[in-house]
């Protein structure tokens, strides 16, 4: 396979590119030419179009966020299904601060924030802790931590959703800058660059890949093994704390039910990408085509009016055939 | 026309991306005959043998059993044409019991019915035991045995198949004498039962022990097969190298500077107690003993990998603790184990990867690895140790078993360590190899560090040490000076006596 | 109908001479709608009055867990219980099962099908989906395109949609182009607005299905910049809804609900079981329509 | 970690039992005891007694069946995340058959069982090619299945569940034998008893644990492999379906909705069980108990009157809590 090893090994150059990522391109291609082909026999609007491109990257904002930290952690070798419950938590979290402060302004905002990631930081302390002092398998340990999160997100504001937040609450989801660009793609973008350069370029993200590929290994050759999965896992949560955010700034409320079964949505993006869930191996460029090719698929089968029913069995083909793509990879 | 073999493999070609592992592959076998395959790491031994097992396809050649041709489609049709194997790593299922790996994917059955005969199970895996005599409670998961035990399993498994042919790849080197001896014994009897055995080793006195032909390749092409008795080790050698050589242990010897490393009461329950020693600036010591004597207990504690109960480590005289094997890197100690697989290498990492990883830190620039010079360093560090391979970015896992072995020492050698333990580091590496790693360990320490080495290969002990340190059941039984120690003073001291009933 | 006799299957144990307070287990549809926030709050009121112990769960949308629950009740010998089923066919061998322990079972909101209920408490919400598809079409003039943010797999919602379309049905030039799914939670109907709207650029109206459906829609809206091109009617009255409602936002109008009536009359319905009188088998309680009309005499009022 | 090996290597006798077992037996025990001394404080009728054992089995039953399973596919080194998307298909099919043929009588309920078996043997196989041949990672292969079954269940039955089915149709969930019990706790503990077998005494059961310990060591030893990994999923998706035809046959509906999120439930029980998410150990005994403490949680939790959000979070305090005590066994 050596596609992978290429693969893991830093910023390939521009023709090394096409060969990691090629296969992946091509489906993301495929998949708009044939929602273009659609579109056209029925009529409707063109779906290739630069509203459509800035639509569907608004979309995938907050589900891209995320999936930065659980590329981080799927190739540390684990995996964490927190995320969706910290997607809600973060929401209500950040909205219920700013709504106690609302007099402070902007720094109601901050302080909003400041608190979500807080809660976010505790809730990847305790995965963490879980995970390298009690040795509990990630699946498990971050299993409970999403039935408890969810659970304490109801709690903590009753059930009903958190609204009358100040007008200033939505700058995360729905502020554009520069009339056009949304403050909330710019995060994402931000979040997959600095995601990329910590795993390509730092030690690091060397020690997180020597993680997933051998943990006893990688602690034998002096990796902090457990400071490194803390860390993981820590970010992991914050980033999706920080998903919560925009999606609440989004609605301008904070919704203890949203994020259900976000997680596996956010596995599955970075898993299309390219990222072995055995650990050792995946590159975020690949997690933001496999996050576009979900995006993609969910804003094109809702383009062409395809029904609810029709879109999860669609979704469960391309998934497949998006991984099953990528496994030629090798034989090419 | 060929009927006095039972196998002959004809014109073997092998390739994977990047490497031609096996060029022309030529190998006959006789029954009854033990066929010895030698050859440098990476020559193409194990690919060879993999391809007769099933375990990968060939891309072209022929295999002919008994004359006739054949095509081996997986491990399982191996099997049931008669051969058998032993892998150079291990293939056992770690959380099944000794008897359940010899008899897995046959259990034997109570009648017809779908259910395991235990107790037939176990009584046979106790008779085959018996019959290598090893003394091993065939209930006991596999993963509690030790690294010599699981070896014997792989022989037992190996053996209950009543094969035609048994392939064995290395089995020798995770074995101490005692154990090689029962295998010798077990090889002349399967030899009079007329089974053909390809015996593949990197020692090559074994070679004149137990075999009738050798066969040598080198950079996977067939050099040439002799008898045994027509052959000589320098002969051998200079096939598989292409070259003469000339000191196999280039020992030089170095002033005795001060102390390093001392330890002083070492213990740990379940593994050694009250171990005292020190090693000086340009020495290298030898650590040695049967198996299970706690030689690798002991160096695990002081990298830091398993916990102390008692004892003080000091370093250049100063007391340290070492909490981890972070702690013990950044102190100035290394740990290459004697386990390269899980314990050594990052399988899945390239090779410049997991060259650095120890030493990280050293190649950064303003946050940042610097990869120009990580390349130039790991290109440095394959040319220097003759790692056989395609690139620096060939992934660990598609290396022979002895240029694995290199890299974890370029590993080790890349953390300028004041002082290195290398558990079994010659462990499955080739004569011209192991030349290279001593004259590296020679300019190590005349670089000033000094080395703790652990080897149950007395031949290398005795030629490379300043001093032998003996260890029987778990704590030290006597130190030897180079220049009195010998090969069986050592072997009384591991089986227990004291040093004053030997001096 | 069956004996109006309520069941004492703790009387042999029982010594007590005092009479018992009756226990109530009500297994609600789900914990997170304000619909039920509100209905489960004038239900603990009423009980409180009538010194009824009220026990509460929530199906969450789980059928299953709704069946366990209500074998859970019976098995603790409650007096009654409510449910508001996730499942109206599949919760009836349940209610059946606990009918044959003489446990009188009341609905809430939804109704079962074939189960031997005492009484039935509701709202028609056939009746609501047609009372806003109304209003809709007199807000339209008669024309325009119309999508619906749906989640078809709650039959409450059902119902409602039918009412919906049947009174658009009556206007020609009024298309329903989308049924979009929204899951009824706020994220996903907005994603799922947001596409509908980007798809669709001369749609004139959403029905979001209930008011998460509808906010998440109106947050679509607002940030897409659309919110004087589009209407959203809304379902059940939330404090949020009725806010945006006054604030000139696109959601003009919602049906609201009366949980706290339902939630009052159910307890009510069960006390007058228990003292043995006669109890209707079908409770119907009023739906209306708000709209920023409406909400402002409220507050004046 | 010698208790493990004892765990693996077939059956253990009373003391090893007690040895394997005793902590998660403790665990079960602790939990009893505390609903118990609640019920009593609450003053309502107390939670130990015969009728509430059988209530627990009979509510534990449906999980029962698919954990057996779902040992078996992570003993193997696997996951299946189809089988909350099953349980909903096997009810849909098998309401949808037997109302067909209704008037055939016993023949339209043995007709609709064979149907959604047919059914699960098919999703089986598709994660068995998908995950054998293709060399898709396991968790997203069943995760695909999981979202396309999920709608083609939705499709079939065009989203609201089938009922009118025949009155014998409650017969798998709903009747009792003897007067007594439940004919789904007979199903589950026929299951359990022919699993343990199985996993304990036939040469299938040592494959799918040398699979999980290693499934190239497993390949070279001439362990049928893909045969065995196919079987495991094909069993553990029947399994799934008897599953879901008890559920249908406890609500007389055949109802697409139900299910979901069931197969984190399962895996929790299993792993609560002992049974290790990297595979090769596990027992089938362990995942029993495991099941029983998940089972009576919720049941114990709606007995003293908790709501659904601070049973979530207790939901995930007992999931560590028992992984935790599992651990200390090593210990003592
Ligand atoms: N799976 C693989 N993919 C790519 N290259 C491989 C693979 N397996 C082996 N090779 C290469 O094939 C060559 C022959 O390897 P092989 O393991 O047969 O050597 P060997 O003679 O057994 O060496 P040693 O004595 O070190 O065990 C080496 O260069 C090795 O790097
Ligand atoms: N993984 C293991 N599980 C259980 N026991 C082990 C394990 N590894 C080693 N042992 C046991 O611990 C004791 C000390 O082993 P250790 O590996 O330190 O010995 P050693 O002298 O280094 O021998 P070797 O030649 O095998 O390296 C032995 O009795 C051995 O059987
Ligand atoms: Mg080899
Ligand atoms: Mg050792």
């Amino acid at each position: 396979m050596p596609h992978v090893a290429t693969a893991t090994s830093g910023r390939p150059a521009a023709s090394t590119f096409l060969r990691v990522y090629g296969f992946l391109l091509v489906a993301l291609a495929l998949e708009c030419a044939a929602f273009e082909v659609i579109a056209r026999y029925q009529g409707i609007r063109p779906f290739l179009s630069v509203d459509n491109l800035i639509l569907i990257l608004n979309q995938s904002a907050i589900y891209g966020v995320v999936s930065v930290g659980m590329t981080f952690v799927i190739i540390a070798g684990g995996i964490d299904l927190s995320v969706g419950s910290l997607i809600a938590f973060g929401g209500v979290v950040g909205a219920l601060v700013t709504r106690a402060l609302a007099d402070a302004g902007w720094w109601a905002l901050g302080a909003g924030w400041a608190a979500a990631i807080m809660a976010g930081l505790a809730a990847g302390c305790f995965s963490g802790l879980f995970i390298t002092r009690f040795q509990i398998p990630p699946f498990i340990a971050t299993l409970a931590i999403m039935s408890s999160v969810r659970g304490a997100g109801y709690l903590i504001v009753g059930g009903s959703p958190v609204s009358d937040l100040p007008a200033d609450y939505i700058f995360l989801g729905r502020y554009n800058i520069a009339g056009h660009v949304p403050v909330s793609v710019i995060v994402m973008l931000v979040a997959f660059a600095g995601g990329g350069i910590l795993l390509n370029s730092t030690p690091f993200g060397r020690h997180v890949r020597a993680i997933g590929g051998g943990a006893e290994s990688a602690r034998l050759s002096g990796v902090p093994v457990n400071r490194v999965k803390w860390i993981v896992y820590c970010m992991c949560s914050v980033l999706a704390i920080v998903g919560g955010l925009i999606l609440s700034s989004k609605m301008r409320s904070g919704d203890p039910t949203v994020g259900v079964g976000d997680e596996l949505q956010v596995i599955a993006a970075v898993v299309v990408g390219g990222t072995s869930l055995s650990g050792g191996r995946g590159t975020i460029m690949g997690t933001f085509i496999g996050l576009l090719i979900i995006a993609v698929l969910a804003t094109g089968l809702t383009w062409i009016g395809m029904e609810s029913f029709g879109q999860q069995v669609i979704l469960g083909i391309v998934i497949l055939a998006a991984v099953l793509m990528d496994r030629f990879k090798g034989a090419a | 026309m060929s009927e006095e073999y039972v196998l002959e493999m004809r014109d073997i070609v092998k390739r994977f991306p990047g490497v031609v592992a096996v060029k022309n592959g030529q190998l006959t076998l006789k029954p009854g005959e033990v066929h010895c395959l030698v050859g440098e790491n990476g020559a193409g031994k194990s690919t060879l043998m993999k391809i007769l097992s099933g375990a990968q396809p060939m891309d072209s050649g022929a295999i002919l059993l008994s004359g006739k041709p054949a095509t081996i489609h997986s491990p399982h049709h191996a099997q049931q044409l008669g051969i058998s194997m032993i892998y150079q790593e291990f293939n056992l299922s770690p959380y099944l019991s000794v008897a359940e790996n010899i008899y897995l994917g046959r259990e034997p059955r109570l009648g017809k019915s779908p259910f395991i005969n235990w107790s037939k199970m176990y009584n046979d895996a106790r008779s085959i035991l018996n019959r290598i005599r090893v003394n091993l409670d065939v209930r006991k998961p596999v993963n509690e045995c030790s690294v010599a035990q699981q070896q014997m399993v792989e022989i037992a498994k190996a053996i209950s198949f009543n094969s035609r042919i048994i392939v064995m790849d290395e089995p020798s080197a995770t074995l101490t004498d005692h154990e090689l001896d029962a295998l010798f014994e077990l090889i002349a009897e399967l030899k009079r039962q007329g089974i053909g055995m390809i015996y593949i080793s990197h020692r090559l006195e074994e070679i004149f022990a137990i075999g009738d032909r050798v066969t040598v390749m080198r950079d996977g092409e067939y050099i040439d097969t002799k008898p045994v008795s027509d052959v000589t080790r320098e002969d051998i050698i200079r096939m598989m190298v292409g070259r003469a050589l000339t000191h196999e242990f280039p020992k030089e010897v170095f002033d005795l500077g001060e102390e390093r490393l001392r330890i002083e009461g070492l213990s740990r329950k379940g593994g050694f107690k009250d171990v005292s020693f020190s090693l000086h600036r340009g020495e290298i010591v030898g650590l040695t003993g049967l198996v299970g004597a706690g030689r690798t207990e002991v160096a695990r504690a002081i990298f830091g990998a398993d916990r102390i109960d008692a004892g003080q480590i000091f370093l250049d005289g100063k007391p340290i603790t070492v909490r981890s094997p972070q702690d013990a890197i950044r102190q100035g100690i290394g740990l290459l184990t004697e386990d390269r697989k899980n314990q050594g290498l990052i399988l899945g990492m390239t090779i410049r990867e997991n060259t650095t990883l120890a030493n990280l830190k050293s190649l950064v620039r303003v946050l940042f690895v610097d990869r120009g010079r990580e390349r130039r360093i790991t290109s440095d560090f394959v040319r220097e140790l003759q790692i056989k391979t395609p690139g620096i970015e060939q992934t660990a896992q598609n290396l022979s078993g002895g240029n694995q072995q290199k890299v974890v020492l370029a590993k080790w050698l890349f953390t300028e360590s004041k002082v290195l333990i290398f558990d079994e580091p010659t462990r499955g590496i080739d004569v011209g190899a192991k030349v290279e790693i001593y004259r590296l360990m020679n300019d190590l320490v005349r670089k000033g560090v000094c080395i703790l080495m652990i080897s149950s290969e007395l031949p290398e002990v005795l030629g490379m040490c300043d001093r032998i340190l003996v260890m029987h059941e778990g704590h030290l039984a006597g130190s030897l000076d180079r220049k009195d120690a010998t090969q069986e003073r050592i072997m009384k001291l591991a089986t227990g006596e004291t040093l004053a009933s030997i001096a | 109908g069956p004996a109006p006799q309520p069941s004492e299957p703790q009387t042999s144990q029982d010594a007590q001479p005092v009479e018992r307070q009756k226990v109530i287990g009500a297994s609600l549809l789900t914990q997170s709608h304000q619909f039920y926030r509100d209905l489960v709050a004038a239900m603990e009121d009423e009980a409180k009055k009538h010194n009824f112990i009220l026990r509460i769960q929530y199906a969450e949308f789980n059928g299953s867990k709704q069946v366990n629950q209500l074998e859970t009740f019976s098995q603790q010998g409650v007096d009654a219980i409510i449910v508001s089923p996730k499942d109206s066919a599949g919760i009836a061998p349940a209610i059946n099962e606990v009918r044959a322990d003489a446990i009188p079972v009341f609905t809430v909101d939804i109704a079962a099908h074939n189960a031997d209920v005492v009484s039935h408490i509701a709202s028609d919400n056939v009746l609501g989906g047609r009372l806003i598809g109304e209003y809709l079409a007199k807000l339209l003039n008669g024309k325009g395109k119309v999508a619906i943010i749906d989640q078809p797999e709650t039959a409450s919602v059902q119902e409602r949609v039918a009412g919906f379309e049947e009174a658009l049905s009556k206007f020609p030039e009024i298309s329903i182009v989308q049924r979009a799914p929204g899951g009824g939670v706020r994220d996903k109907a907005m994603r799922a607005a947001q596409d509908v709207l980007q798809a669709n650029p001369d749609l004139n109206a959403i029905f979001g299905i209930n008011d998460d459906s509808a906010l998440g829609a109106l947050a679509a809206l607002e940030s897409a910049g659309l919110q004087d091109k589009v209407f959203i009617v809304g379902y059940d009255g939330t404090p949020e809804a009725r806010e945006a409602i006054l604030n000139g936002t696109a959601l003009k109008a919602d049906t609201v609900q009366h949980p706290t009536e339902i939630g009052r009359e159910a307890i009510q319905i069960i006390a007058k079981y228990f003292a043995g009188e006669e109890v209707p088998k079908i409770v119907p309680v009023r739906v209306d329509i708000i709209d920023k009309t409406s909400l402002e005499a409220e507050q004046q009022g």
